[in-house]
C-alpha cells in the first residue's frame, strides 16, 4: 500500500461518491458519516504522501503510474511540493465544509440529500485530480467531472439558481473548451500530452505560433474557468444562488484549483522562460489583473447581500493571484502561489460564517445582521478573522500574501498593481466594518441607543458540527500566517525557479 | 427477411462455385444496375417532397421511395462488397450486415412514416384537396 | 481522402451550424443540428477515425437529438427575443471571429495532413500502434489506448455521465416552484396528441431485440472493430428509448425501475473503478490489469489486460445506457416519469 | 549588552490571558474587576523587572516566532519602549479604578466586553512598545487599532456609529494604505526591517524616495494625529470618558507618535534626518498641527473635543521634537510622551468626573464649579500646567528638554512654535480654571457645597495629579530611560 498513497487521495471520494446512490436507498443516515469518513481517508493518503515528499530533495517529485504505463505512454500522477500544498487546502477545506454542512443540506435539500453528496465528493474528486495528475488531457477530464458536478451542486440552489447554473454552464464550457483546444494544439506540435515531457519538448518549440496559441488558449480557458475580470460574469449570481454547502465548497476551491493549473502551465509546462521572456505580454495582464482587483472590490461595495458582495471579493482576490504571477517577479510568483492555499481558506471562513448567519437568520441581506453579534459571537468572531484576512491584517495570512504580491510588484515596477492591492484592501476594509458597524449596532431606528433591543436579543448559536469547522478555519488562517516562513521555505521556495 | 438471406447465400453459392470472370462481370453490372435504380428512386423521392401539395403526399413519397430505394443501393452495395477479390468469410459477414441494415430499414422507414403521419393526423394538418391553395395547418 | 467532398462536407457543415443558430423555430434548429451531427460522422469517417464517427452518430445524431427533443417538448419551442439581443449577437460574433481567425493563424504552422514525420506520429502514438499489439493483443489499437493504456481517462468519462444523468435526475426532482419558474419563463408548446399505434408498437418490438444484440456485439466486438462500451452503451440506451416512446416509460419501468436505473449507473462506474481497485489490491497500481493474472493464474498477463478491458467496456456500456435512459426519463416526463414523449 | 528573556512576552500575555477569566466571570462584576486588577499589577511588576535591566544599558530581546524568512516577530526591550509600557501600564491600574467607578455609577452596558478590549488593547499596547521590527509593530498597532473600536463605539448609538466609523476610516485607512506599502517599499530597498539606532537606509537611497516614505510613515501612522488626518481623535470622543483617557491620551495617540519617533529615530536615524531636509519636512508638518490644533482648541465648548484639540497639538510637540532631531530634543520628545501622559489623563479623569458626578460636558456650564469640586479642579489645574508646561508640573521639563534641542541644532524658528502655542494652551485653559474657581456668586452655576463625584472617579485624577508634580521632582526614571536611548549623559 506504501506507494498507492497517491492514487488513494482520489479513490477514497470517488468509490463513496459513487457507492452514496446506491446505500441511499438501504439507509440514507450513514451517507453523511460515510462522506466524512472517506474524506478522512483522503485526508490520511495526503498527509502520508507529504511526509514521503518532505523526506525527499526538495525539487524532487513523487510519481505514480496508472496501470502501471511508463509517463508518456500512460496516464502519471505526480506530486510535488507544489500541489502537495493545494491538496491540503483542498482536503482540508472539503473535510471541514463536509462536517459543517449536515444540517444545511438538510434544511435546504431534503430528499435530494444523498444525491447532493455525492455530486459533493465527485467534485471533490474532479478537483483532488486536477491537482494531482501530471497529464494535460487528464486534467481535462477531470475539469469536465468538477464543472459537471458544480453546475448539478449550484443548479440546486434557490431561487434564479437555474439561470444563474444556465449562464455558467455556457461560460464554463466554452472555458473547458479553449483548454481542450489549447492542448491540443500542444499535441499536435509535440505528440504527447505529459507534462513533464511537455515541458522537455516544448523549449525547442518556442517560435511556434501554434504552441502561442496552444498557451493563449489554456490561458483563457482557465481565465474562463476562475473568473477572472472581464470573463467573471457567471461568478457572482453561481456563487450566491447555490446550496450553502455547496457554496462554502466551490467558491474556496474551484476559482483556486484553476489559478493552480494557470501557475502549472506557466512554471511548468511551458517554463518561466517562455511566459516572461519569449512572450512580452506580463504588464498588459498586470494592468488587466489590476483593474480586476479594483473593478471586483468596487462591485462588492455596492452589494447589498452578503453572499454576493463575498463572491465580488473572489473576483478581486482572482485578480491578486494573476496579477502577482504575472509581474514576472519571483517575490510575486511566491506570494501568488502562497495566495492559492490562503485565499482557499479565507473564502472558506467567510462562505461557511454566511452559511452559519443564513441557517440561523433566514437569510443574507445585511439589514438582516442587525444585533447579530450578541446572538451568534462564535460565528461572528470567526467571520471576522476572515475579513481581516482578507483584508490583510497579521498576523492572518491574507497579510503575508499581500506582502510578496506587493513585493513582487515593487521589484517588476508595476506600480499600478500596489496601488490596486492597496485600493482593494481599503475597500475590503470599508466592507467588513460596515458589517461589524450592522451587526455591532443592533437596530437603530431613532437617535437613542435601543439599549433594550440589544438586550432581547437571544445567544442563538449554531449546532457544534457547524461552528467547530468554522473556529477551525479560523484558527487556520492565523496559523497559516505564523508559520509563513516554513511554508515558504519548504514548498514555495522550491517551487518557484530563480529569474 | 428470409428472402434476403436467401438470395444473399444464393449469391454467395454462386461465386463460391464459379471462378469464371462471366459471373463477376454480371454480378458486378447487377449490382451497378440496383444502385443506379436506387438512386433513380431516391431523385423521384426529393422531386416529391419538394413538389408535393401537402403534408401527407410528401410523407408518402418520402416514406415508400425512401425505403425502396435505400434498400436498392444497400443491396447493390451488398453485391458489390461480395464481389470484390476473394471470397471471404468477412466479406459474407459484412454483407450479412448490410442485409441486417436493409431488413431494419425495411421495418423501421415505413413504421417512422407511418408514426409521423399519425402524429400529423393526430394534431389535424389539413389535407389537401382540389380547391385548397397550398397547405394551411390548423393552429 | 478526397478534397472536393471534404470542401462540400465542410461548406455543408458550417452552412448547418449556422443555420441552426439563425433558426427561430428550436424544433428546427434541433433537426438541423441532427444533421450537422450526421455531416460531421462523415467527416470523421473521411478522416480514418471511423470510431469517433460512429460516437458521434450514435451520440450526437442519435441520442442528443432526441434529448433536445423532449427538451424543446417540455420547455418552448421559439425563442424570445429582447431587445438587447441584436447587439449581444453582435458582440459574440466578432469574438467568435476573432477566436477562429486566431485558431486559424496557427494552421499554417501544423504539419501537413498525414506527414509521417509530425510529431504525433512520431511520439505517444507511435508508440501505441507499434506495441498495443503485443501487449495486450487488442487489435484495435483506440480501445487498447481508451481501455488500458489511458484507462483512467475513460473511467472518469464514464463518471461524467454518471454525473450528468444524477445532475438532471436530481435536478428535475426539485420542487414544483422550479417548475412554475420555468413555464412562466419560457412558452408552453401545444401538446401533441399523438394517437396510440399498434404499427409502431409492433414495429419497436420488432426491431428492439435486434437493437439489444447489435449494441452487445459492439460492445464485446470492440476489441476488434469499432465500438465498444460508449457506443454499445449508447444503442442499448437507444432502444429501451424507443420502447418508451412506443408505449410509455411506465412500461419500461415495469422492467427497468428508475431507481434500479440509478443503482445500475452506479454500478457501471463501479465495475471500471473495481477492477481498478482490484488490480491495487492484488499489488499492481490502480487499473494494472496485468496484476489480475494472480487472481487467474491461467490467464497470462496479456490475457488479463484483454479480459479485463472486455469487462471494463461492460461496465462503461452499462453506466452509458442507463445514462441515457434515466436523461430521456427525466427531461421527456419533467421530472414525474409517467408518460413521456 | 543584550539580554534574551520572555519576560516581555509574559509583559504582552499578562493582559491578554486576562480576557478568559474576565470573560469567564463576565456576570459576576467584583470577581471580573479583580481579576482586571491582578492582571495590572502584574504587568508593572513584570515590566519594573525588565525596567532594572534597561536601566543599566542592557537591551531585553526575545524572538516569538519567525514569520516571513527575513522578518520574525520580535521583540527589543529598550529605554524608549520601557517608557512607554511603564506610562501604558502604570495608567492602566489607575483607570480601571476609574472605569469601575464611572461605569458602575453610570450603569453602563456591556461592561464584560468593556473591560476585556480594554485589556486587548493594553496588550497590543505593550507590543507597540516592544517591538524590534516595522512588522511587529505594524501588527500590534493594528490590533490596537481593531481592540479599541469596540470601547469607542460603546455607547452604540448614532454618535458612536458615526465616531466608530471615522476612527476605523482613518486609522485602518491610512495604515493599510501608506505604512504597508512604506513598509514593503522599504524592505526591498534595504533588505531590513529592524529598527537600527543609525537608521536602516544607507546612503545609496535617493533623497527623493525617501521624502516619499517618509511622508507615508508620518500620515500613516494616524493615531499620531498629524493634520489632515486628525479628525477621528474628537470624534472618537464619544467614547467613555475612562477610553478616552486611556486610549486617547495615552495608548493610542501615544502609541502613534511612540511608532513614528521610533521610525524617525531608528528607521531613518537621527543623522540623516538632520543632515538632510527631511528633519525639516517633519518639523513643517508637526509644527503646522501644532499651531492649528491649539487655535481650534480655543474656539471649542465641549471640554472633552477640547482636551482632544489640545492632545492633537501635544502629540504635534513630540513629533516636532522628533524632527528637530537633535539629541536633546529627542530625549525630550520621549519624556514629553510620559509627562504629557500623566498630565492629560488627569484632564480627562477630571472631565469624566465632572460629567459624572453634575453630568456637565460643556465648558460653558462649568462657570463656578470649582466650589461644588474643589479637589477635582485642582486636580485639572495641574494637569493643564503640565501640559501648558509650567513649573512644578512634569510637562515643564519635557519642554525644557525640546527647547534646548532646538537651539542645539539652531532650529530657533521652531522654539518660536514651542513658545506661540505655549502661549495658546494658557489662553485655552486657564479661562476653565478661572472660571471654575475665581468667579462671582450671581455667574455661579453650582450651588457652593462641595460635593465630589463618587471616591472610585475622584481617586484617580488626584492620583495622576500628584504623580504629574512628583515627576517633575523626581522625573529620574522616565529621564533615565530616554537619555540611554538616546546616549545623552
Amino acid at each position: 500500500m506504501a506507494d498507492q498513497f497517491l492514487v488513494l487521495i482520489v479513490l477514497f471520494p470517488l468509490f463513496v461518491g459513487l457507492l452514496i446512490p446506491i446505500i441511499a436507498y438501504f439507509n440514507k443516515s450513514v451517507v453523511w458519516p460515510l462522506a466524512i469518513l472517506s474524506l478522512i481517508g483522503s485526508f490520511w493518503a495526503v498527509f502520508n504522501t507529504a511526509t514521503q515528499l518532505l523526506k525527499l530533495d526538495p525539487s524532487s517529485s513523487i510519481s505514480y503510474y496508472l496501470g502501471n504505463w511508463m509517463a508518456p505512454f500512460g496516464i502519471e500522477y505526480v506530486v510535488d511540493r507544489f500541489n502537495i500544498m493545494v491538496l491540503f487546502a483542498i482536503i482540508c477545506v472539503s473535510l471541514l465544509t463536509t462536517i459543517f454542512a449536515k444540517q444545511v443540506i438538510e434544511k435546504e435539500l431534503g430528499d435530494n440529500a444523498a444525491n447532493f453528496y455525492s455530486l459533493f465528493l465527485l467534485f471533490i474528486t474532479g478537483l483532488l485530480g486536477i491537482t494531482i495528475t501530471g497529464d494535460a488531457f487528464n486534467l481535462y477530464v477531470l475539469l469536465e467531472i468538477a464543472s459537471l458536478t458544480s453546475y448539478g451542486l449550484i443548479a440546486l440552489g434557490r431561487g434564479r439558481a437555474l439561470v444563474a447554473t444556465f449562464n455558467y454552464l455556457i461560460m464554463g464550457s466554452m472555458g473547458a473548451c479553449f483548454y481542450l483546444l489549447g492542448v491540443g494544439y500542444l499535441f499536435i506540435k509535440t505528440g504527447t500530452l505529459n507534462m513533464d515531457q511537455l515541458y522537455d519538448v516544448l523549449p525547442l518549440l518556442f517560435d511556434s505560433k501554434a504552441v502561442l496559441v496552444g498557451f493563449v488558449f489554456i490561458i483563457l480557458g482557465m481565465w474562463v474557468k476562475m473568473a477572472f475580470f472581464p470573463l467573471h460574469s457567471w461568478l457572482p449570481n453561481a456563487y450566491s444562488l447555490a446550496p450553502t454547502a455547496a457554496a462554502c465548497l466551490m467558491a474556496p476551491l474551484m476559482t483556486k484549483v484553476s489559478v493552480y493549473v494557470m501557475i502549472r502551465f506557466m512554471l511548468n509546462v511551458f517554463s518561466t522562460e517562455y511566459v516572461y521572456s519569449v512572450l512580452t505580454i506580463n504588464n498588459i495582464i498586470v494592468i488587466m489583473s489590476s483593474i480586476a482587483i479594483i473593478a471586483g472590490s468596487i462591485y462588492a461595495l455596492s452589494q447589498k447581500n452578503l453572499k454576493k458582495m463575498l463572491t465580488f471579493i473572489i473576483v478581486a482576490e482572482i485578480g491578486y493571484m494573476v496579477g502577482g504571477v504575472w509581474t514576472g517577479h519571483v517575490d510575486g510568483i511566491r506570494g501568488a502561489i502562497y495566495h492559492i492555499t490562503a485565499d482557499a481558506f479565507m473564502t472558506l471562513c467567510l462562505f461557511m460564517a454566511v452559511g452559519c448567519i443564513v441557517y440561523r437568520v433566514g437569510n443574507d441581506k445585511l439589514e438582516s445582521l442587525k444585533g447579530i453579534f450578541k446572538k451568534m459571537p462564535i460565528t461572528m468572531i470567526c467571520f471576522l478573522v476572515g475579513g481581516f484576512s482578507v483584508i490583510g491584517i497579521p498576523p492572518t495570512c491574507g497579510f503575508f500574501s499581500k506582502w510578496y504580491l506587493i513585493s513582487g510588484a515593487f521589484n517588476s515596477g508595476a506600480w499600478y498593481f500596489i496601488i490596486a492591492l492597496i485600493i482593494s484592501s481599503l475597500i475590503n476594509a470599508v466592507l467588513f466594518f460596515r458589517i461589524i458597524e450592522i451587526g455591532f449596532f443592533g437596530a437603530m431606528s431613532n437617535e437613542k441607543p435601543d439599549y433594550k433591543s440589544l438586550q432581547s436579543i437571544k445567544f442563538n448559536e449554531v449546532p457544534i458540527n457547524m461552528w467547530l469547522p468554522l473556529v477551525i478555519v479560523s484558527m487556520i488562517l492565523i496559523i497559516l500566517g505564523i508559520y509563513t516562513n516554513e511554508i515558504m521555505t519548504n514548498f514555495i521556495l522550491n517551487i518557484v525557479p530563480m529569474m | 427477411m428470409i428472402l434476403n438471406i436467401i438470395s444473399i447465400l444464393f449469391f454467395t453459392a454462386i461465386l463460391y462455385f464459379s471462378s469464371s470472370p462471366l459471373v463477376f462481370y454480371l454480378l458486378n453490372g447487377l449490382s451497378i444496375c440496383l444502385i443506379l435504380l436506387g438512386l433513380f428512386f431516391f431523385l423521384g423521392t426529393s422531386i416529391g417532397v419538394i413538389r408535393f401539395p401537402d403534408f401527407y403526399t410528401r410523407m408518402h413519397a418520402a416514406g415508400k421511395g425512401d425505403t425502396l430505394s435505400s434498400i436498392l443501393i444497400l443491396f447493390g452495395i451488398a453485391l458489390f462488397v461480395l464481389n470484390t477479390g476473394t471470397l471471404s468469410i468477412g466479406l459474407v459477414l459484412v454483407c450479412i450486415k448490410i442485409l441486417l441494415i436493409i431488413n431494419f430499414i425495411f421495418i423501421g422507414s415505413p413504421t417512422a412514416t407511418h408514426a409521423i403521419m399519425d402524429a400529423g393526423y393526430g394534431t389535424e394538418v389539413k389535407h389537401w384537396t382540389n380547391d385548397s391553395e397550398g397547405i394551411k395547418k390548423k393552429k | 481522402m478526397i478534397w472536393q467532398f471534404d470542401i462540400l462536407l465542410l461548406t455543408l457543415v458550417v452552412v448547418c451550424g449556422f443555420v441552426s443558430l439563425w433558426i427561430k423555430d428550436l424544433m428546427g434548429a434541433v433537426i438541423v443540428f441532427g444533421a450537422y451531427s450526421f455531416l460531421m460522422c462523415l467527416v470523421w469517417t473521411g478522416m480514418g477515425a471511423v470510431d469517433v464517427a460512429f460516437t458521434e452518430a450514435a451520440v450526437g445524431a442519435g441520442v442528443s437529438t432526441i434529448f433536445f427533443i423532449a427538451t424543446v417538448f417540455h420547455t418552448s419551442r421559439t425563442i424570445r427575443y429582447n431587445k438587447w439581443d441584436l447587439s449581444t449577437k453582435f458582440f459574440s460574433s466578432i469574438i467568435c471571429i476573432l477566436m477562429g481567425f486566431f485558431l486559424m493563424v496557427a494552421i499554417g504552422d501544423f504539419p501537413a495532413w498525414g506527414d509521417a514525420l509530425s510529431p504525433v506520429n512520431n511520439n505517444v502514438a507511435k508508440y501505441y500502434l507499434e506495441n498495443s499489439m503485443e501487449e495486450t493483443k487488442v487489435p484495435n489499437v483506440v480501445t487498447s489506448v481508451l481501455a488500458d493504456y489511458r484507462a483512467f481517462d475513460t473511467m472518469f468519462e464514464t463518471g461524467v455521465v454518471f454525473v450528468a444523468s444524477l445532475v438532471i435526475f436530481t435536478l428535475l426532482l426539485q420542487s414544483d416552484g422550479r417548475k412554475k419558474l420555468m413555464k412562466s419563463a419560457f412558452q408552453k408548446v401545444s401538446f401533441l396528441n399523438v394517437s396510440e399505434s399498434l404499427i409502431i408498437r409492433k414495429a419497436c418490438g420488432l426491431m428492439v431485440p435486434f437493437m439489444q444484440l447489435f449494441a452487445l456485439y459492439v460492445v464485446v466486438h470492440g476489441h476488434y472493430s469499432p465500438g465498444g462500451g460508449f457506443q454499445g452503451g449508447v444503442i442499448l440506451g437507444a432502444s429501451l428509448i424507443l420502447l418508451s416512446m412506443a408505449y410509455d416509460i411506465k412500461k419500461v419501468f415495469a422492467r427497468f425501475h428508475m431507481k434500479f436505473m440509478i443503482k445500475s449507473l452506479a454500478v457501471g462506474v463501479l465495475i471500471f473503478a473495481g477492477i481498478g481497485l482490484i488490480c491495487l489490491i492484488l499489488g499492481g497500481n490502480f487499473l494494472d490489469y496485468s496484476a489480475l493474472s494472480k487472481l487467474f493464474p491461467s490467464m497470462g498477463s496479456i490475457k488479463s489486460r484483454y479480459n479485463a478491458m472486455l469487462w471494463v467496456e461492460v461496465g462503461v456500456a452499462l453506466t452509458v445506457m442507463s445514462g441515457m435512459f434515466a436523461i430521456y426519463t427525466s427531461l421527456s416526463s419533467n421530472g414525474k416519469f409517467e408518460e413521456g414523449l | 549588552m543584550t539580554i534574551v528573556s520572555n519576560l516581555p512576552i509574559y509583559a504582552m500575555l499578562v493582559s491578554f490571558l486576562t480576557i478568559f477569566p474576565i470573560i469567564i466571570f463576565g456576570k459576576n462584576q467584583n470577581v471580573r474587576e479583580v481579576f482586571t486588577f491582578i492582571a495590572a499589577f502584574t504587568k508593572l511588576y513584570i515590566l519594573f523587572n525588565l525596567a532594572k535591566f534597561v536601566l543599566d544599558g542592557n537591551v531585553v530581546v526575545c524572538k516569538l516566532i519567525q514569520v516571513l524568512s527575513f522578518i520574525s516577530i520580535d521583540f527589543k526591550v529598550d529605554g524608549f519602549g520601557m517608557l512607554l509600557a511603564i506610562v501604558a501600564s502604570s495608567l492602566w491600574i489607575v483607570t480601571s479604578l476609574y472605569s469601575i467607578g464611572y461605569m458602575r455609577s453610570l450603569k453602563e452596558h456591556a461592561q464584560t466586553r468593556y473591560f476585556c478590549c480594554f485589556a486587548l488593547a493594553l496588550s497590543a499596547t505593550m507590543g507597540v512598545a516592544f517591538s524590534a521590527n516595522l512588522l511587529t509593530m505594524y501588527l500590534f498597532y493594528e490590533l490596537l487599532s481593531l481592540s479599541t473600536y469596540p470601547l469607542v463605539t460603546h455607547n452604540q448609538d448614532q454618535d458612536a456609529r458615526t465616531g466608530g466609523r471615522k476612527y476605523l476610516t482613518y486609522l485602518l485607512g491610512t495604515s493599510i494604505g501608506l505604512v504597508l506599502p512604506a513598509m514593503i517599499i522599504t524592505y526591498n530597498l534595504t533588505g531590513t526591517l529592524s529598527f537600527n539606532e543609525m537608521g536602516i537606509f544607507g546612503n545609496s537611497i535617493q533623497i527623493g524616495t525617501l521624502t516619499i516614505l517618509l511622508i507615508m510613515y508620518l500620515f500613516g501612522f494616524a493615531k499620531a494625529g498629524l493634520l489632515p488626518f486628525h479628525s477621528w481623535l474628537p470624534g472618537a470622543m464619544v467614547a467613555p470618558t475612562p477610553v478616552s483617557s486611556l486610549l486617547h491620551a495615552v495608548a493610542v495617540v501615544k502609541v502613534g507618535v511612540f511608532c513614528i519617533v521610533r521610525i524617525l529615530t531608528q528607521i531613518f536615524g537621527i543623522n540623516l534626518l538632520s543632515s538632510t531636509h527631511l528633519g525639516t519636512i517633519v518639523c513643517v508638518i508637526a509644527g503646522l498641527t501644532v499651531l492649528v490644533s491649539s487655535l481650534v482648541a480655543i474656539s471649542q465648548d465641549n471640554l472633552k473635543r477640547l482636551l482632544a484639540f489640545s492632545t492633537i497639538g501635544q502629540l504635534g510637540y513630540i513629533v516636532l521634537a522628533a524632527g528637530v532631531a537633535s539629541k536633546l530634543s529627542v530625549t525630550g520628545s520621549m519624556l514629553h510622551i510620559s509627562m504629557h501622559a500623566f498630565g492629560k489623563i488627569t484632564l480627562f479623569f477630571c472631565a469624566g468626573a465632572i460629567y459624572v458626578a453634575t453630568g456637565k460636558k460643556y465648558i460653558s456650564q462649568m462657570v463656578g464649579i470649582g466650589r461644588r469640586m474643589p479637589f477635582t479642579m485642582v486636580a485639572f489645574f495641574i494637569g493643564s500646567l503640565s501640559i501648558i508646561g509650567l513649573p512644578l508640573a512634569g510637562g515643564f521639563l519635557s519642554k525644557w528638554y525640546m527647547v534646548l534641542g532646538t537651539l542645539d541644532v539652531g532650529k530657533s524658528w521652531v522654539m518660536v512654535i514651542y513658545l506661540i502655542s505655549s502661549f495658546l494652551n494658557v489662553a485655552y485653559f486657564f479661562p476653565i480654571i478661572y472660571k471654575a474657581f475665581f468667579c462671582t456668586d450671581n455667574e455661579s452655576l453650582f450651588p457652593n457645597e462641595i460635593k465630589e463625584a463618587p471616591l472610585a472617579a475622584l481617586l484617580p485624577p488626584l492620583v495622576t495629579a500628584s504623580i504629574t508634580v512628583a515627576l517633575f521632582i523626581f522625573p529620574d526614571i522616565f529621564l533615565n530611560l530616554a537619555k540611554i536611548v538616546v546616549g545623552v549623559n
